[in-house]
């Protein structure tokens, strides 16, 4: 039987990514964040997941304003770090589970989501950036990767409410799923940032640090959050945190808490991360 | 037309709703050719000439010419499109939030490492303090 | 203000399309079914509508497998007649309305449905061909069409009941507009047929008049059917008819019914035509 | 693995799920290439050259050369993504239809005429007639 084991939160900050590929990771600006991630490491080289359901944001790179799908699935074998603008990042390709994916896009259309499936996709630093947190720079990402791409750059994105909804829609997915697989949940994104105009530069600890703790224990109330505070609070891009609910919807009603860290500032954005076990 | 916009009373911020998608469709499209290794050099060699290949207003492509990037936003553009014109520039995002605050980098720079930008005085139009 | 005043469902047999394109409609084979649609081309001619709201599904044309949205809208300004195979049909472009397609996308994913934006695609016989039976052959299309394409293709698709609700989430957000437009919804596609393998020609007259007469006036109980009903007794690809349920969801409860009409064969297909008006 | 497959004891019927569509992805994407009247030509000039250039298996492109659509099916072409090929020979769904039943274009349409295939005996695999 497949299972949900665990369920990770991080920001996914292209800053970092850039100070993972450019060996910057010691210097004083970075060396406070990265330590952030140390008991992360450990634990998942303990846990060893066979399948991360990696919830994301692509940000104009794989979708445009041609083609913007609500919620889409990466269903295909294998897919390639986008170029961005200044390169591909220098990380593996991500290999996907094409049968799992396949899986759960049937049982969660079947639950009333309207799944976009895609098989040929690149993945920007959204999917990535949580790969090189969690896993370093290895040869080879060790364990397979579902995308589970959300749209929070046009108006409206889901809402909070539907994505936790998404979340236990995945859990009955992958629960009925017949092979022997050790499955993560990954919410991506956040914490508060806002990246435009002359209001860039917001951040707001107390509804971060808020967020953080509701998260873990009042998912339900959580998720009634409307967009707009999600926006006015922790600035235009917060709206990101919605896929951190999806990761908890995934979950069980109550969780233990593995690990908490937060911290400011990386780049324009305040750093969160989670770790939640199901018992 | 009639679309709810609750945030329109948040302070120096654009929403990217359907109506500012629909005004900065060709602009954000251009950024996406910029995603492109050999776009990214043709548009380097001649800026003018490459934005004149796609359907942008003559604002618009002033607005990229000039880096104006709150000018961009304020003409349909999305700061995640947009952040491909800073990328091929070399530049980062926090460089181009510099320049959307009228600071500095460093000024910014130093902001964000002392918490960032307070949201107290910064929530509703009406009770904005003008700058941080 | 807008208001859906009516709803049209028809088959879209590319072949239909062809024997208009050729001529061939008053050919022997023919003449009987197009004369299902002169109360329909006199009665369009009255109502003017202003929009469609064109529900329909894409054959492979715009969407591959590269990627396969449940649920897409069209936002787009114009829409090119598709390429199939055998050049694009000698048709009028399809002028969209991006003002109501963008307030109804808002308003649609607001109300929990996982919408894919789409401002570029072409259009192929399933959403030209019933433009084509309801207009004639004009020089350019008398209306704004809105593209909404389900898909049909790759199981499962979205499920009856699914369709019928998102028909009420269009109600809803057209009911919200402000503009004063006279809006129809179509739903298009089936009736019976089977376009694969050896039981391909499967036709049921019975399962289609019955489809009919609930879809009037038992829509609720036929929202309920499930997936495999209608490939196993309407053939595999009569699963198009959950489209016409979305038509009958945006309608009210109780219909006035204008027109029906029942005819046997187009090609593979049984075609199956109504018009039905709210009071 | 473990797809709930409730229309499997449908006669003479592949459904388009899931497991299909990874079998037949790259038929299904070789048939969406000939919607350009460019790679139609290309594939009529030499239909082994222009097959070779896709990573489908030896036996779906001999099915492809063959003309043999249950076989296609089977190997997970799906008839909407098929219906490229035979639109490119200038031939109709009927025709195609009707090869795949084994009968000949003219019995085929003279059922239709009729008013088709009844679905009696035709529901369930273990009632199947075994033809119309
Ligand atoms: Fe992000
Ligand atoms: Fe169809």
């Amino acid at each position: 039987m497949a299972r949900i084991t665990a369920g990770v939160t991080t920001s996914h900050v292209p800053a970092i990514g850039a100070a993972i590929d450019l060996g910057k990771t010691q210097q004083e600006y970075w060396a406070p964040l990265f330590k952030g991630y140390e008991y992360s490491k450990r634990w998942i080289g303990e846990q060893k997941p066979d399948v991360i359901l990696l919830v994301y944001n692509d940000h104009a790179s794989a979708f445009s304003m041609e083609l913007m799908p609500t919620f889409a699935i990466g269903t295909g074998e294998k897919f390639q770090p986008a170029d961005e603008g200044w390169g591909p990042r220098p990380v593996p390709e991500v290999v996907g589970h094409p049968e799992l994916a396949a899986h759960i896009a049937q049982s969660v259309i079947q639950q009333d989501f309207d799944l976009t499936l895609v098989n040929r996709m690149d993945v920007d630093h959204g999917l990535t950036v949580p790969l090189s947190l969690m896993f370093g720079q290895p040869g080879a990402w060790p364990c397979k990767v579902i995308p589970i791409a959300v749209n929070v750059v046009l108006y409206p994105p889901p809402s909070g409410r539907r994505c936790y909804e998404l979340g236990k829609a995945l859990r009955r997915a992958v629960d009925s799923f017949d092979g022997d697989l050790n499955v993560q949940v990954w919410g991506t994104g956040g914490m508060s940032h806002q990246l435009q105009g002359p209001r860039a530069g917001l951040i707001n600890r107390e509804f971060d640090n808020d967020f953080l703790e509701r998260l873990v224990n009042d998912p339900e109330g959580l998720s009634q959050m409307p967009h707009v505070e999600y926006m006015r609070e922790a600035g235009s891009e917060g709206i990101e945190l919605v896929m951190w609910l999806v990761m908890r919807g995934a979950l069980d009603d109550k969780v233990t808490e593995k690990h908490r860290f937060y911290h400011v500032p990386a780049s324009n954005t305040a750093v969160g991360h989670l770790i939640l076990e199901n018992s | 037309m009639s679309l709810d916009k609750p945030y329109a009373d948040i302070p120096g911020t654009t929403v990217f709703d359907a109506d500012m998608a629909r005004v900065g469709y060709h602009l954000n499209q251009f950024c996406m050719s910029l995603m492109k290794a050999d776009n990214r050099e043709r548009f380097k060699a001649d800026e003018r000439a490459y934005l004149d290949e796609w359907s942008m207003t003559e604002a618009q492509k002033q607005a990229v010419l000039d880096r104006d990037y709150n000018r961009m936003i304020d003409l349909g553009g999305n700061i995640y499109f947009l952040a491909k014109i800073f990328s091929t520039d070399g530049l980062s995002f926090q460089h181009a939030a510099a320049t959307m605050t009228g600071m500095s980098q460093e000024e910014y720079a130093q902001m964000m490492l002392s918490g960032g930008r307070s949201p107290e005085g910064n929530r509703y139009l009406n009770e904005t303090s003008g700058g941080d």
